[in-house]
């Protein structure tokens, strides 16, 4: 049964991810694109921990924790660009 | 001794949660390890005093914890409105942007504030005025705003001003 | 699978080479960090896909992704990411003294591309060809 | 120690080393480079004279040292009758004209550049004549090109001089690689390049079927040199040069050298119908033309170089009869030739010398002014028109011989006799013209200057020359007899022919002809007025004009093909390189009959996989089609940085994924930092020509790297991955074995990885100093710099994600991680310090200079590997030990964890130094009216 | 592993990916930038925080010690997710980005 | 002993760490520790030369791990000669820097240098695919911040194409890299080699394709046709102890095809052996002309020179592509003329630019420049060497590379295409010289004042090869002789590499 609800779930995270990617793909401005890359961030942390559960390797940890970690970096970097132009001043 | 302490343990609750961070990422309690994270949990502070200068006090440990436990229900309270809302009719929602006067002045229990605010019940913080006085806040879906916003300043602003501004005032 | 991780890297290239012949310099840098992606995929392909291994010795479950293309992909990435990171700042030089960030710095004369001399310009051609 | 072991080389070289002299002795005093060369040419004679006896006792002089013995190259000298011969005129000639320039030169002139130049080139010449190796031969040969360069140079401000020196340069210099190529075939077909074994294998060389084109090849540097048609028309231009050069360069010496070359191989090479037409052919084309042009020019020297072109014609149609007797002629004809027109050349010097004009129009009756140079004139002229009792009167006897003996029997036979007498009509029309337009007919008019005799000195050499024309022509037997027999048999090979060099022969057919040539050569003169007007009616071949249009030409066609393919556009080279790949790739594939995939069972497709590639195809596609639109086209980079990193995750390479995820967030902070000063828009600027060839190439490439990912991944192979999975932890003390094979198998790669880093931020750093960069107009930007929340937010992250740094960097060994990852986390919690706070702030908390950084990394990680060294083994040889501690337990100690300390320290380094420099660039630069608030 | 157990993780795992799901429907769903901004930055975390849970239960009852881990994950995402909305909220009033029109701008009473 | 062939790499590099560790204490402490680590490097190569002549190739094995599972380092005859080259150049090079005060122009001149320096050395050394590619990015970055070093318009464009297309050549070399191993296992070269020679016919066509995409990327950097375009400008815009030390970086691209498709595509390769000779052959031949084409459209003197470079560069690959032990030997015997002539040339070259001013290099006439005749007498010398004219070492050179072409079928092709090359070279010189020498204004406007011909030890010592290239004719081409001979018998170096035992380690117990 967990099997089938760690494959059912990974669906719906990668529907979700779709979802996230169309956004990204209409926009329509920059802030729509930024979250939606943001939240794309955070489904592949989901995708991953669920996959972890699935293949049974804790080795999926660190990816996602880093991808929690980057994501949130390019996240900033994206809205400071939009806010400042020049991210580091 | 305080002169010591500010020297070897700049940031005792930050040495804390490194300390527990570290047994979490190694996930493990061997002694080893706590020797090492307690290493650790000195080591950083005091190589990353010079970024926060600011000396953090708690003043209400307990209050605190009472405020994280609001937080955690609220969050998970939040997320099923939210959900509710989001999957229900879009037409429905009545969006607005609440300005809310703030009390706090410490940034580092502002940004806890805005935090708080943004996981919280369909309400994002959106900007801080210059002066650090008011808080812009997004809301999915007020239709009595100013209830929203006696909210937040009840159920969030309030303990935090306890809990980080308490003994400064 | 693998016909789907080859049509990935063929896409990604394609998308790469023409990023790559563009005529600015930030599209230049984009297409040749497409084709580094593109490339270090194959790279790490080329010890045949694996999936669901564990990534170190593990006596009890056996098996292992082959090791060694993860190794040369690792420095690829690296040595891409030095170059990449060297490529822009050179495109952030290129704009500041040449003026703009054509590739080949056009949009002045180009003549004067050729000549750092510029007085003689007009006449150059003709005093060559006197003297030649 | 035998000297004549020895001097032919020291003969040939002793002008280099003269020529140096001079040009260092010319410091001291004006003439002191004259005295020089002169006393080396003299030397030079002397150290001849010995093996010149043993010459005329019958032997061939050789003397040889090993060069390069592998490819047939010896330092190979030869003295025969020819050698002698041709010696002795070049330093003869040479020494006259020594004499005769050291008072030619005025004062403006450099006499030691002069000289220098003067005495290679005779180097040269001796080195062609003296030569018994072939490629040594061909060596000399086109330093002759080279010298005599640099001596119709010699007045560089003169745009003639320059560009007859350039001209004659551009000839001669193909000749002598034509040489080259033809000694290299005649050196393979005879497996020797010494002279004597090539002379004996004419049988061979003739029969062999590379026989042609080494004769053609040889041909060429024999008509370029010798001036033959159609190479003719450098000769003129080459007057440009100081007069004594002429007379050197065009009587004995530089013309002559091709000439010899005839005579040389002639044992090898002639004898065959393509010798006779091509040979025969080209000199009596060039006798004609040279004969008939030499009489309308007004210039003295124009005059006196297509007569020179004519009598080169005459020797190489005497070669070309390719009878003995026909050799033994021609010889002959060499030397009075070079000393008439030695002589003439000089005396056209002291004319202009002291006259200030080369022109017959302007000069006349000179006879007055001049009487002792006007003697000289008359006698070398008539010794040149073929005049009885004079030495070419000889010599064109035996060529009209010749010619009316080798059409005997053929039913044309009267064409060669009827065309070499047209020559000679008009060699006496020209001959006389010297004569007379110049000492008679009237008087001058406006010379620049009033005409007297020269110094004595100068005419000396003149007089000694002028004596031998008249000595041999009265008295050949007792004067040239000796040498030209000694010369004609060492140039047969065989001994020489019977011949008469007896004044009278009887009345017979060539005297006749002789007598024809004399008397319609005077009417031709006589009547010249007209013909000249005629002849300058016409428009008439410009040589000069076609060479120099040929050679615009030339410059235009290569400017053309360069700037074709050489557009200095990093499109073009992109295109062509990709382009290349792609070409040569396929061709490699097909040209084996490889099936196209293997029979390896490919895995099956899942549903998330199939919707990851999607993102990834899309991202892609998206990151080209907005890539207009640059921050959208970085973000869709983002995502398939992101997707790229997923399939690591899927396909078992965690350590992989994690270096991908954060090497994306530090590129896209990278860019976003350069895109500030970047347009943000790409314009609209490309053809769709353009647009068509390059998508073709990226459809190309994508269709090349999809069948080259499927060929292999079809196909089963065995790898050598499993030692490291036997052998990481025994052998490499780490259960990671990505880690272990980068800090310990493959360490040093990792080492040069690292390395690569550090150069990247150093050149960053070197590159952005000092730039000036504004940024680019666009959308109105917030007041506030560094919004406070993030600013808090970024205090609390910094010790967070150090701490996650150590983690990774501690456990890389064993587990996913390791130095490089853990750097880069530690540089972006850096990074977002600096994103949140400022340059300013930061800086001011973080006084570490990053270099230091950068060299202590370098320094950790080379430092780990050299520990190895002194116990006693290689680079990079890892040690490892587990240690047991109470209370802490078992950890293990590996020499790989310093080694990646050192990775750490690099990649933070460069990281940080990088971006930080970047983002100092807009406060260098910042003059809009925002400033940097700083953090409070 | 009992099978109230698996239950409880299939529901944990299930609840999680479908709030991320919710989460990424407002994304795409709703009509202005601040009102999309809402799904992300809460369904999306707690779904994370779900998945996270399940994570944590599974691996510690694998390996029958307890595995904690997976909350460094969701306490970094909870503490992230919010900077990152207030500053991409920060960007999009400052870029004027479009909202819609009934959105009330209430400025509350001192 | 044992270590021979990793000093070579671990003294530039200690030297380079050094620098950067002692930058705050100035530029002098940086050119002491420069100079000496360059002349220390020169004696080392040489007697590493002399050493190798006698011996096996020398094993070297990083880590102590065996080929082909380690990164070996392979010292044998071609590599030793190959790093004497480099450490003369690099001491003329470096001399000549000093003395031009060219490491004054901008950051870390001394650190590119020596990490240049070390890759350069890495990339002749290492026995390793793989590794290879690592040397060629280590000494690609160098080159970059040195091809940049002082900045410029014209020198950032070139730069960025020059990196622009480096970037595409690595991507290449890593899809063939990635394409060996996948179909062969393995990445040490000897290694390889043994497997292609044992290939299924069905495995074959991947190899090829893989192998002569590698052909490409090395043909980028040995500038080969059509995948030059980088080099002119790049050679030309950048200072002049720069480019000549960039004399070498070609030679390394064709080190590389000499080393990497003569061991895996040579004798042994069956079927697969010698498929980069045709390309080789006939692109280099076009190569030729076309560079010859690029000298005479030239408009100022460092371009001629870099489309020199290009000719001889092309000269040298026509005679590897003849593939017979006496063509390897004379061109090994060109490529040492090439590198100091060409070198030499770049050096002269900053000169005659300081002498004419405003006109620099340009092919406009101008006031004389001082020294005029001394520099002129220079120049026709090295124009002498450069375009293979008597008596220098150009022609030397040439001529055993034609009498090596003289068996080859294509004899006629080759023979064509280098003498026409160097007639159009002369004639191209003799117009250069010529403006630059002798169609001077008066001296009166003189472009610059008379400065010492700084750095003019380095110019001596590299055209002098013009000469001892002749004159040592015999011992030089006998060494190269050797060379060649030994990489046509590629099994000692394979029997060498793959039986290398490393040390015995006795706290490792390895799993075979
Ligand atoms: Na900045
Ligand atoms: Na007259």
């Amino acid at each position: 049964m967990l099997e089938l609800s760690l494959q059912i779930a990974l669906l719906i995270v990668a529907l979700a991810s779709l979802l996230s990617f169309y956004r990204l793909f209409v926009g329509p401005d920059l802030p729509d694109r930024i979250l939606a890359l943001d939240t794309l961030y955070v489904n592949t942390i989901v995708l991953l921990v669920i996959g972890g559960i699935l293949l049974q390797s804790a080795l999926f940890f660190e990816a996602a924790l880093l991808i929690a970690v980057m994501g949130f970096v390019g996240t900033v970097a994206l809205s400071k660009y939009l806010l400042r132009g020049d991210i580091m001043e | 001794m305080s002169q010591l302490r500010r020297v070897w343990l700049p940031h005792p609750w930050l040495s804390f949660t490194l300390w527990l961070v570290w047994l979490l990422l190694n996930n493990t309690i061997n002694p080893g390890h706590m020797l090492l994270g307690a290493i650790l949990a000195i080591l950083l502070p005091i190589l990353t005093q010079s970024f926060w200068p600011e000396s953090v006090s708690l003043a209400r440990p307990k209050v605190l914890a009472k405020f994280l436990g609001v937080v955690l229900w609220d969050i998970l309270v939040a997320n099923l409105l939210v959900a509710r809302l989001i999957l229900g009719k879009k037409d429905h929602l009545q969006p607005a942007f609440l300005s809310i006067p703030l009390e706090l002045e410490s940034p580092l229990a502002i940004s806890i504030l805005a935090n708080t605010i943004c996981l919280t019940p369909g309400t994002v913080s959106c900007d801080l005025s210059a002066d650090q006085k008011t808080l812009l806040v997004h809301a999915l879906d007020a239709k009595q705003p100013q209830a929203t916003i006696d909210e937040i300043k009840h159920r969030y602003e309030r303990p935090l001003k306890e809990i980080f501004e308490s003994c400064s005032n | 699978m693998e016909i789907l991780f080859a049509l990935s890297i063929a896409v990604m290239t394609a998308a790469g080479v023409f990023l790559t012949l563009r005529a600015r310099t930030f599209p230049v840098v984009l297409g040749l960090s497409l084709l580094a992606y593109a490339v270090n995929l194959f790279l790490f392909a080329m010890g045949r896909l694996q999936v669901g291994l564990p990534s170190v010795i593990n006596p009890v479950q056996g098996g292992y992704s082959d090791p060694l293309p993860q190794a040369l992909v690792l420095t690829a990435i690296v040595i891409a990411f030095g170059m990449t990171a060297f490529l822009i700042v050179l495109a952030l030089k290129a704009k500041a003294e040449l003026g703009n960030d054509h590739v080949d710095g056009l949009h002045q004369a180009q003549d004067e591309m050729a000549d750092p001399n510029p007085s003689p310009r007009a006449s150059s051609k003709a005093k060559r060809e006197i003297q030649s | 120690m035998n000297l004549l072991a020895f001097n032919l080389p020291i003969v040939a070289l002793l002008p280099f080393l003269a020529a140096a002299l001079a040009a260092y002795a010319a410091k001291f005093h004006r003439y002191a480079a004259a005295w020089v060369s002169a006393f080396a040419t003299l030397v030079a004679l002397g150290l001849l004279v010995p093996s010149i006896g043993q010459v005329f006792e019958g032997q061939t002089l050789i003397q040889s040292w090993t060069w390069l013995d592998q490819a047939g190259l010896q330092f190979s000298f030869r003295l025969d009758g020819l050698a002698t011969l041709f010696a002795l005129l070049i330093l003869g000639i040479g020494l006259l004209v020594i004499l005769y320039a050291r008072w030619y030169l005025s004062a403006n002139d450099s006499m030691g550049r002069f000289f220098a130049y003067l005495m290679m080139f005779m180097g040269s010449m001796l080195g062609i004549v003296l030569s018994e190796n072939l490629i040594q031969l061909v060596v000399f040969w086109e330093l002759t090109s080279i010298t005599s360069f640099l001596l119709i140079s010699y007045w560089q401000h003169r745009k003639d001089a320059r560009e007859g020196a350039r001209m004659a340069l551009a000839i001669t210099g193909a000749g002598g690689l034509a040489l080259l190529a033809g000694v290299l075939l005649l050196g393979h077909i005879v497996g020797s390049y010494q002279l004597s074994d090539v002379l004996a294998s004419g049988e061979l060389i003739r029969n062999h079927p590379l026989y042609l084109p080494t004769l053609v090849l040889i041909l060429l540097a024999v008509f370029t040199k010798s001036a033959q048609f159609p190479f003719h028309f450098w000769l003129p231009h080459a007057m440009a040069a100081p007069t004594p050069v002429s007379a050197y360069l065009h009587s004995a010496t530089m013309v002559k050298a091709g000439i010899f070359l005839l005579a040389r191989f002639f044992p090898a090479l002639s004898g065959t119908d393509a010798w006779m037409w091509l040979v025969g052919g080209a000199g009596m084309a060039t006798l004609l033309i040279g004969a008939y042009t030499a009489l309308f020019k007004h210039d003295l020297k124009g005059l006196l170089a297509y007569s020179t072109i004519s009598h080169l014609g005459l020797i190489t149609l005497l070669f070309g009869f390719g009878s003995q007797f026909a050799v033994v002629a021609a010889i002959f004809h060499i030397i009075n030739h070079a000393t008439f027109k030695a002589s003439l050349f000089m005396v056209a010097g002291i004319i202009d010398h002291e006259t200030g004009t080369r022109d017959m129009r302007k000069l006349n009756g000179l006879i007055k002014y001049m009487p002792h140079t006007a003697a000289l004139a008359i006698i070398a002229s008539l010794a040149m028109a073929g005049v009885p009792l004079l030495n070419g009167f000889l010599s064109k006897e035996m060529f009209f011989t010749e010619a009316v003996s080798i059409s005997q029997g053929s039913a044309l036979a009267w064409i060669i006799p009827a065309l070499v007498t047209l020559a000679g009509i008009f060699s006496v029309a020209y001959s006389l013209r010297f004569v007379h337009d110049v000492f008679f007919n009237g008087e001058p008019v406006d010379l620049p200057r009033t005409p007297h005799e020269p110094p004595r000195m100068m005419k000396i050499p003149v007089d000694l020359l002028v004596i031998l024309c008249l000595a041999v022509g009265i008295l050949p037997m007792f004067t040239v007899a000796p040498i030209l027999d000694l010369a004609a048999s060492a140039s047969l090979q065989a001994p020489t022919p019977e011949y008469s060099l007896a004044l009278w022969h009887g009345f017979n057919l060539p005297l006749m002809m002789s007598i024809v040539a004399l008397g319609l050569g005077a009417l031709l003169y006589f009547n010249r007025k007209g013909l000249i007007a005629a002849y300058e009616r016409h428009q008439h071949i410009d040589a000069k004009h076609y060479f120099q249009s040929g050679l615009h030409g030339l410059i235009w066609a290569a400017e053309w093909v360069s700037t074709r393919f050489d557009k200095s556009s990093l499109q073009n080279a992109a295109a062509w390189t990709l382009f290349a790949s792609l070409l040569l790739s396929a061709y490699g594939f097909m040209q084996f009959s490889s099936p196209l995939f293997g029979q390896r069972p490919l895995m099956a497709v899942d549903a998330v996989s199939m919707a990851a590639a999607a993102v990834l195809i899309f991202a892609s596609l998206f990151t080209l089609i907005w890539h207009r639109h640059r921050l959208q086209s970085l973000m869709m980079i983002g995502v398939v940085g992101l997707i790229t990193s997923l399939a690591f995750v899927k396909f078992s390479a965690p350590d992989l994924a994690l270096t991908q995820l954060s090497v994306e967030v530090v590129t896209i902070v990278l860019l976003l930092l350069a895109l500030y000063f970047l347009p943000q828009t790409t314009p609209k600027e490309t053809g769709v020509s353009r647009l068509a060839r390059d998508a073709l190439l990226a459809i190309a490439s994508g269709v090349g790297v999809f069948l080259f990912t499927m060929m292999v991944l079809s196909r089963e192979f065995s790898t050598i991955s499993d030692f490291f999975l036997a052998n990481s932890v025994p052998g490499g003390g780490g259960t990671n074995v990505v880690n272990v094979i980068l800090v310990d198998f493959r360490g040093f790669d990792t080492l040069g990885e690292i390395i690569v880093l550090a150069l990247a931020g150093l050149g960053i750093f070197a590159m952005l100093q000092g730039l000036q960069l504004q940024p680019t107009q666009r959308f109105q930007l917030t007041k506030e710099a560094h919004p406070p929340i993030l600013q808090t937010f970024s205090r609390l992250l910094l010790p967070l994600m150090l701490l996650v740094a150590v983690f990774i960097f501690l456990r890389g060994h064993n587990l996913p991680g390791g130095g490089f990852i853990a750097g880069l986390i530690a540089s972006v919690a850096l990074i977002v310090v600096y994103l949140a706070n400022g340059i300013e702030w930061t800086q001011a908390r973080l006084k570490i200079d990053m270099h230091l950084v950068i060299g202590l990394g370098l320094l950790i990680a080379t430092a780990t590997g050299l520990a190895a060294i002194l116990v006693g083994y290689p680079f990079l040889t890892s040690a490892f030990t587990h240690i047991h501690w109470p209370i802490v337990g078992d950890f293990e100690l590996a020499s790989a964890i310093a080694f990646d300390l050192g990775v750490f320290l690099v990649v933070v380094g460069s990281s940080v130094l990088s971006l930080v420099q970047l983002g100092k660039l807009s406060q260098s630069s910042d003059t809009s009216p925002r400033h940097s608030e700083g953090a409070k | 592993m009992p099978f109230w157990f698996e239950l409880l993780l299939s529901a944990l795992v299930l609840l999680g990916a479908f709030l991320t799901l919710v989460g990424s429907i407002g994304l795409a769903k709703l009509p202005d930038f601040y009102m999309r901004l809402h799904g992300p930055t809460k369904a999306t975390t707690l779904g994370g925080g779900a998945v996270l849970l399940g994570s944590i239960l599974y691996f510690s009852q694998q390996s029958g010690e307890i595995s904690l881990h997976e909350l460094l994950i969701t306490l970094f995402l909870f503490i992230t997710a919010p900077v990152g909305a207030h500053l991409m909220a920060k960007a999009a009033l400052h870029h004027k980005t479009r909202k819609i029109k009934r959105t009330l701008d209430y400025h509350g009473k001192q | 002993m044992m270590h021979l062939p990793f000093l070579p790499l671990i003294l530039p590099l200690l030297a380079g760490i050094l620098i950067l560790l002692l930058k705050p204490f100035g530029l002098a402490a940086q050119r002491w520790i420069s100079f000496v680590s360059v002349l220390v490097l020169l004696g080392l190569n040489l007697w590493l030369l002399n050493f190798s002549l006698e011996v096996n190739p020398q094993i070297y094995a990083l880590g102590n791990w065996q080929a082909p599972f380690g990164i070996v380092l392979v010292l044998d005859q071609l590599s030793a000669f190959m790093l004497v080259i480099t450490a003369l150049l690099a001491s003329a090079a470096l001399w000549f820097a000093l003395r031009q005060n060219t490491d004054r122009l901008g950051a870390h001149f001394h650190v590119l240098f020596q990490i240049q320096l070390f890759g350069i050395n890495g990339a002749f050394l290492t026995g390793d695919l793989f590794n290879l590619f690592v040397f060629f990015e280590v000494l690609l970055l160098a080159s970059y911040g040195l091809l940049l070093h002082g900045g410029g318009r014209l020198k950032t464009r070139a730069g960025l194409h020059y990196v622009a297309i480096n970037l595409i050549g690595s991507t290449l070399f890593l899809f063939a890299v990635g394409a060996l191993y996948g179909i062969l296992g393995t990445l040490n070269m000897a290694d390889l080699a043994v497997r292609i020679a044992q290939l299924p016919a069905s495995e074959q066509g991947v190899v090829a394709a893989a192998g002569l995409m590698l052909f490409v990327v090395f043909a980028i950097k040995a500038a080969l046709f059509p995948v030059y375009l980088w080099l002119p400008n790049a050679y030309s815009q950048t200072t002049a102890a720069v480019a000549a030390l960039f004399a070498i970086m070609t030679k390394v691209g064709i080190y590389a095809i000499l080393r990497v498709h003569g061991l895996l595509f040579g004798e042994q390769a069956g079927a697969l052996a010698g498929i980069h000779l045709d390309w080789l052959l006939w692109l280099s031949l076009i190569s030729m002309l076309m560079a010859a084409l690029g000298v005479v459209a030239a408009k100022a003197l460092r371009q001629q020179i870099a489309y020199l470079v290009l000719a001889s560069v092309a000269t040298l690959m026509a005679a590897i592509a003849i593939n017979s032990p006496n063509a390897l030997a004379a061109g090994l015997f060109y490529l040492i003329h090439s590198t100091f002539i060409a070198a030499g040339l770049f050096l002269l070259a900053q000169w005659i630019t300081q002498g004419r001013g405003a006109t620099a290099d340009h092919f406009i006439s101008a006031p004389a420049m001082p020294k005029a005749i001394l520099i002129g007498s220079v120049f026709v010398f090295a124009a002498l060497a450069i375009s293979g004219m008597p008596p220098l070492s150009g022609f030397m050179g040439k001529f055993l590379i034609l009498q090596a072409a003289l068996l080859h079928p294509q004899a006629a092709w080759i023979f064509s295409a280098i003498l026409v090359s160097s007639l159009l070279i002369i004639i191209a010189l003799a117009r250069s010289g010529s403006l630059l020498f002798y169609n001077v204004q008066p001296a009166e406007s003189r472009a610059s004042e008379p400065q010492p011909l700084a750095g003019a030890n380095a110019v001596l010592l590299l055209l002098a090869s013009g000469l001892l290239l002749v004159i040592f004719a015999q011992p030089i081409f006998d060494l190269t002789e050797l060379i060649a001979n030994q990489l046509y018998q590629p099994q000692l170096y394979l029997r060498t590499v793959l039986e290398f035992a490393p040390l015995a380690n006795p706290y490792k117990e390895l799993v075979p």
